[in-house]
């Protein structure tokens, strides 16, 4: 009879194995940029003129996106979850036209509704005199258009997996349903919604499509490290590298040291 | 006389409410009903279709087999379990009239419920539970968390207010559920098998002091339980469920007299035959007649006592007027008696002592011969 | 001038192209700047036509991708670059010998139809209260913008810098700017839904597109009938109607 | 002879287990321990430390009060909790022993479970869930489908092996989690209040099935259980479990008749009294003394029934030897009789019938004298 | 007090309003798109050369992405979620890289392995002959490679979601930790991970950047419809417009009519 070592849990091989293939997968062609990372030249590249403005801007960008997307995505995914709303598997599907989409057509189709010229930009232009485009504003939308289908997709996954009895036991303790919501569902489904946040977050840092299209690419307003990254693999394939290093190293930096907060000790 | 423990579902006539209930019974005298309801619940395979009324302060133990539908006529109550026909009136109020379209959400009736799988938040302390009532019906923080720690103290999980249910005991949990629903004071209060987890000393007490609670306050309550004690102790009233319908109902010691199903008979623990009754005998709607004392006419009820059945190795000669051939099913220990299951025409229970047991040979396939004496039976119409 | 490290024709004479070659066949893959999408899409038709047996297959993207893929050991035949830079890349990882170049595209100026913002010449581009697109100058088009704007001695004001032609002429057809600098064969592409303005410091900002047989090509003899089909008669025809300059 | 229903915790020594045992006893007799174990369990603010035995095919009935472990026993048992140290050994295997480093898994060991919020699959439907079981013992598909239905059967469900458990009462859920364990004929069996949730009629079925099983099964069992009946009918020891700790451990009879704690007092409705005896004079721990007919010297126990304290308006004169003052704090309904809480030194409870409380006109804070005789008494050493 | 009419599950106006916001802002750019797009020149557009074949290769690699995803996601989310593996915060931040990761970069980084000079790729190359670039294979590999952390994070907040003690009432039944996954585990988390393959898929369908890039726009084999879109866009913007709606309308449909399955029934 196998005896395990005490107090270890066994992973079973038929799934030890296939994680490791998947974690070889996402995480060794990584190896290979540090492998072929111009480690001579590191610092030159690091201190060419708007990096570190890049970095910046990339990070308050993508966390407002992922504000913005937990801030309409979480309600959205509820109403998808729960409510009995007419039409919800169309929305649903509807909900991930931004994944499908190829971000630079998302970027002409955000410009032609909220751009000078737009659907509803030229109104907003017209009365009052507010243009999106070109703006750091316009970085977060770009951001939040395409982050925020992750959120509400992880998010509805989570809710429906969830317990709702819960959500009755609170109701009969006299909750409406927004405190249910708040003090009941939501922390029910909190790692859901971290991970979804996660998502969202990562995929707004890396966003390049979208943003270049509807905010465009000037140093210190709409510059993301995406963008300082495309920009340099025209001139300078290692200076590309080195940026996209620079970005990984901080967003798995970030990462990690939330961890205490989006893994929620069980 | 001898000490008789918990769980003794007979009932004197003597033993009747007089102490902690007087004034109740004058409050309830003058006022109308406070629930009032009709309920309808279909289900592939299951149509609950029940009147439910309690007036102010009352108490209704909702007993029956295990699927009767007695959680969910809670649920339908609560306002958990949409109607599919019928009517909740609460002090004059109308919950749910679907005929009306008319339904409150469970949020807006005065109703509070302890779920019989308890359902704590798991993601807040046991303080923070009971606090999540008084809470959402306004209270402020500071206050509701002073409430919820008392009423904590009320069932005896003073020091635990910090625990999350995920550290609780079985136990401990259900007595967070019920210190959760009863501090929202509701004026209908549900509670499903609030007690089954507690270990059989704080039974006792948290029995005692829910008894002293439902006393207190003037709203009606409908309690779902499967210890008969619990039902003679805490309600007014018994109303028995079985396959979605009402087959019983009234004063604890009337329904532990007077059985009207085979459930309630062997819950109170007597023998129990529905026959034909011509003068002094009765022919049973199975097979098999039974002579009794009373004589009567009619459809009726035949119940007696276990340990009015006398067991003989022989057919025995003399008074018994009721007599016939049985075999032993099983013997197991009842209290202070062995308990026989004996198959026969008709099947019958009976309590002998130990000794008897030793003396009879009793083991599973034995043949003997039961006798009642008429005198032992009582006869009722059904 | 060429910054490749041939010079234009060194290795090909174009006498040479148009003469009958030896029997060729088999599939020819050609990497070529997105920009070339029309006309290498014309041309590869073309030579298909004229030489039975052969196919052709084209990838287009950004010639900063393809060079990768090159070094990176991609079984391609021919490199068609949209700059000499990306070039360069793979002549210096040894992926090819030597380059020559087959076209030049020079800048325009993109306006929106109706022209809001009544734009006639490189000079408003110094304009603030325009909104200005131009490409960033770290990319062929961003930099011969750089070249065109010192020739004109004129200091731009853009609102965004274009990681890509692309992206600046998208800016101007949905109107979001009012002017942006792009190549002439993108206002050509681009149909009714811009106006080009032609400006004289456009000649300062000419733009090279080097072609190249790679060294591991897997087909060298029909890859080398191929470079000479662009640079043929033919080729330079296909060229010139998608509003290249060809050599 | 008057009839006693379920819940008489009070055993004579008569009842001994004569009938369904004459077997087993034999087995146990030639054989030594089948379950032999050290649990040590830390938690912050909690300890469990007990040694736990049963002898092959022995029932052992856990009991306890809420949160004093028992539920953490059984999941050291299981392998579902670590021990800090301790060693648990089964038929001569070891399963765990932290300090050798040895711990089989759960999986590993030959162990079957009845959690007390039953853990059904929620995706499985009954038949499924009974059927996991011996599925991942290896049982070919179709024939652990056969066996699963048989054991739906038994606990009385066979028509509902296709429902899913959300569409399941308590009750019955509780029977399925009852099959689930059953159908792995494991060799140590654990119940966690395997019967708690069934309807009071159910329960008797269910118990005597449960009976028979486990009579006709070598392996042992422990059993939580909060009914001291099912303690009594089902177990061969009972092993009373405070903070933790084991309080008290012997047969069923011998737990009832000389309580060693407050806690199985009450569970057996005993008042019962902790002091220094000095001849016939005990002298309590708390305060007071008492009177005894059995002079002894030293620590002892002594206890005497509700039923035998007798309450006077005034001091009565006469023959009992015990008589002090008393207040009441509440009365009850208590089976037949009404049982009376009084605070004085020492405090007593008292029962009474529905008159005497009439008579005596006894409402909270009465001011009464307790008479106790000594012959009522019963002394064993602490 | 108000009255809820019957039978209706009310959405609350704090949830319902940023949900309704949610929706227009995933959903107006879509109608954008579709009010600008040249309907007069649509069946032009849609019967231009390699539109359907595109089509095919996209939905063909898009599925076969998300079942590799599926594969090795499920047992990484697992392995991330229960087991004790050393270094699980820097395993689980590092899973996210390919979301931060521009895509380009990531096709890049993705050559620099898997390429005929890669650090694993010349190996395949020398000793089984198998060169993955440029070859349908390689389209779904750098699908994979970006929709894959979708799939693992989603499941993984789902996993963290659920009750673990239904596993351990599996381990005293006797199931091996194997069988626990497969019959309980798993069905229990069925709706995250049927939220992380639909986003998976919806990613892998409109990935772009590292497909060029790792596998080549070579029509029929590695141009998916991203690729042509951007093909077209360098020819007739309109073009763009119109594959993409395309693309769109399947997605959506394909995700309408999965409803059923993707979304178990409670
Ligand atoms: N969600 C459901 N869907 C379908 N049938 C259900 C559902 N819930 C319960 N049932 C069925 O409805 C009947 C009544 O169930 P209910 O829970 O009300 O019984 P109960 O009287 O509370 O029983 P118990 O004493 O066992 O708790 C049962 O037959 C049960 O199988
Ligand atoms: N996961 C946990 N973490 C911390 N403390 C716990 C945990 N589970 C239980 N406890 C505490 O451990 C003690 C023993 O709990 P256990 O569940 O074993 O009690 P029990 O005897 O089964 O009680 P009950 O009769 O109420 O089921 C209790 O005080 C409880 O609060
Ligand atoms: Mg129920
Ligand atoms: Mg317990």
């Amino acid at each position: 009879m196998t005896r395990s070592r005490p107090f270890s849990t066994r992973i079973p091989v038929v799934l030890g194995i296939p994680a490791l293939f998947g974690i070889a997968f996402l995480v060794i062609p990584l190896l290979g940029l540090l492998v072929r990372a111009p480690w001579g030249s590191l610092i030159t590249h690091l201190h060419e003129p708007g990096v570190w403005e890049a970095l910046r801007l990339s990070l308050l960008c993508a966390t407002l996106a992922t504000l913005v997307s937990v801030a309409f995505g979480v309600p959205l995914a509820w109403a998808l979850a729960r409510s009995e709303i007419p039409g919800r598997a169309l929305i649903r599907a509807l909900v991930t036209v931004p994944l499908v989409l190829p971000p630079v057509v998302g970027g002409v189709a955000l410009l032609l509704v909220l751009g000078r010229r737009g659907l509803v930009g030229q109104w907003l232009d017209q009365w009052f005199g507010i243009s999106l485009p070109f703006s750091t504003t316009a970085v977060v939308l770009a951001e939040s258009f395409v982050a925020m289908p992750f959120l509400v997709l992880s998010v509805e996954g989570a809710l429906r997996g969830a317990d709702r009895r819960y959500d009755e036991a609170a109701a009969t303790l006299g909750a409406s349903s927004w405190l249910t919501f708040r003090r009941v569902t939501l922390p029910l489904v909190a790692p859901g919604v971290a991970a979804g946040a996660v998502l969202a977050w990562a995929r707004a840092l890396g966003e390049f499509g979208a943003t270049i299209t509807f905010a465009g690419n000037f140093p210190g307003t709409t510059q993301t490290m995406p963008l300082a990254v495309y920009v340099a693999l025209e001139t300078s394939p290692d200076a590309a590298i080195v940026l996209s290093l620079l970005l990984l190293a901080v967003s798995v930096g970030v990462l990690v040291a939330l961890r205490h907060r989006w893994v929620p000790t069980a | 006389m001898s000490e008789r423990s918990e769980g003794t579902a007979q009932h004197s006539e003597r033993s009747e409410r007089t102490v902690q209930q007087g004034e109740r019974t004058i409050q309830k005298g003058g006022r109308s009903l406070s629930l009032d309801a009709a309920l309808r619940v279909e289900r592939p395979g299951f149509v609950l279709d029940i009147q439910l009324t309690a007036r102010p302060g009352e108490v209704v133990a909702l007993i029956g087999p295990n699927g009767a539908g007695k959680s969910t006529a809670l649920r339908a109550l609560a306002g958990l379990e949409p109607l599919s026909a019928g009517v909740v009136h609460l002090d004059g109020e109308t919950l749910d009239d679907p005929a009306a379209r008319v339904r409150l959400r469970p949020e807006q009736r005065p109703v509070g419920v302890v779920f019989q799988d308890y359902l704590l938040f798991p993601h807040l302390s046991a303080l923070e539970n009971v606090a999540f009532g008084p809470r959402a019906h306004g209270v402020a923080k500071r206050q509701a968390r002073t409430l919820a720690q008392e009423w904590l103290r009320r069932v005896g999980l003073g020091d635990l207010a910090s625990a999350k249910p995920g550290q609780l005991s079985g136990g401990q949990a259900q007595r967070v559920a019920l210190a959760r629903a009863l501090a929202v004071e509701p004026r209908l209060l549900l509670l499903d098998e609030p007690l089954a987890a507690l270990d059989a000393a704080t039974r006792v007490d948290v029995r005692a002091d829910l008894r002293r609670h439902l006393s207190a306050y003037d709203g009606s309550c409908v309690l779902v339980t499967h210890d008969p004690l619990d039902a003679m102790v805490l309600a007014d009233r018994i109303v028995v469920l079985e396959a979605g319908q009402i087959t019983q109902e009234g004063r604890p010691a009337e329904v532990a007299r007077a059985p009207r199903t085979t459930y309630v008979a062997r819950l109170v623990g007597l023998n129990l035959y529905r026959g034909y009754a011509d003068g002094p005998v009765v022919r049973l709607a199975g097979s098999g007649e039974v002579t009794v004392a009373q004589p009567s006419t009619g459809e009726v009820f035949v119940a007696f006592q276990p340990s009015a059945v006398a067991l003989h190795p022989e057919r025995p000669a003399g008074s018994p007027r009721n007599c016939w051939p049985v075999t032993v099913s099983t013997v197991e220990r009842h209290g202070d008696l062995m308990r026989v299951r004996l198959a026969g025409v008709p099947p019958v229970l009976a309590d002998v002592t130990a000794g008897a047991v030793a003396d009879l040979g009793l083991t599973p396939g034995t043949q003997l011969w039961a006798a009642v004496k008429a005198a032992e039976t009582r006869v009722y119409p059904a | 001038g060429s910054a490749g490290s041939g010079s234009p024709g060194s290795t090909e004479p174009a006498s040479r192209a148009a003469s009958p070659s030896p029997r060729i066949s088999g599939t020819v893959t050609v990497l070529a700047a997105a920009s070339l999408t029309e006309s290498f899409g014309v041309l590869a038709d073309e030579f298909e036509r004229a030489h039975p047996g052969t196919t052709v297959r084209t990838s287009f993207g950004a010639s900063s991708a393809l060079a990768s893929q090159i070094t990176n050991g991609a079984p391609a035949d021919i490199f068609a670059a949209a700059s000499p830079e990306t070039m360069r890349q793979v002549v210096d990882a040894r992926a090819a010998r030597s380059s020559s170049v087959f076209a030049r595209n020079h800048l325009q100026i993109a306006v929106p139809r109706g022209n809001p913002g009544k734009v006639t010449g490189l000079a408003d581009f110094g304009r603030t209260e325009l909104r200005i697109a131009v490409c960033a100058p770290q990319v062929p088009c961003g930099a011969a913008a750089t070249k065109a704007f010192s020739a004109a001695d004129i200091s731009a004001k853009p609102d965004t810098y274009g990681n890509d032609v692309k992206a600046v002429l998208t800016a101007v057809r949905t109107g979001e700017v009012d002017a942006g600098l792009v190549y002439r064969t993108d206002v050509r592409a681009a149909g009714n839904a811009v106006t080009g303005i032609s400006f004289p410091e456009s000649a300062q900002a000419i733009n090279d597109y080097p072609i190249a047989v790679l060294a591991n090509a897997p087909n060298p003899s029909a890859a080398k009938a191929f470079v000479a089909y662009v640079r043929s008669e033919a080729g330079r025809r296909a060229l010139s109607a998608a509003g290249f300059d060809v050599p």
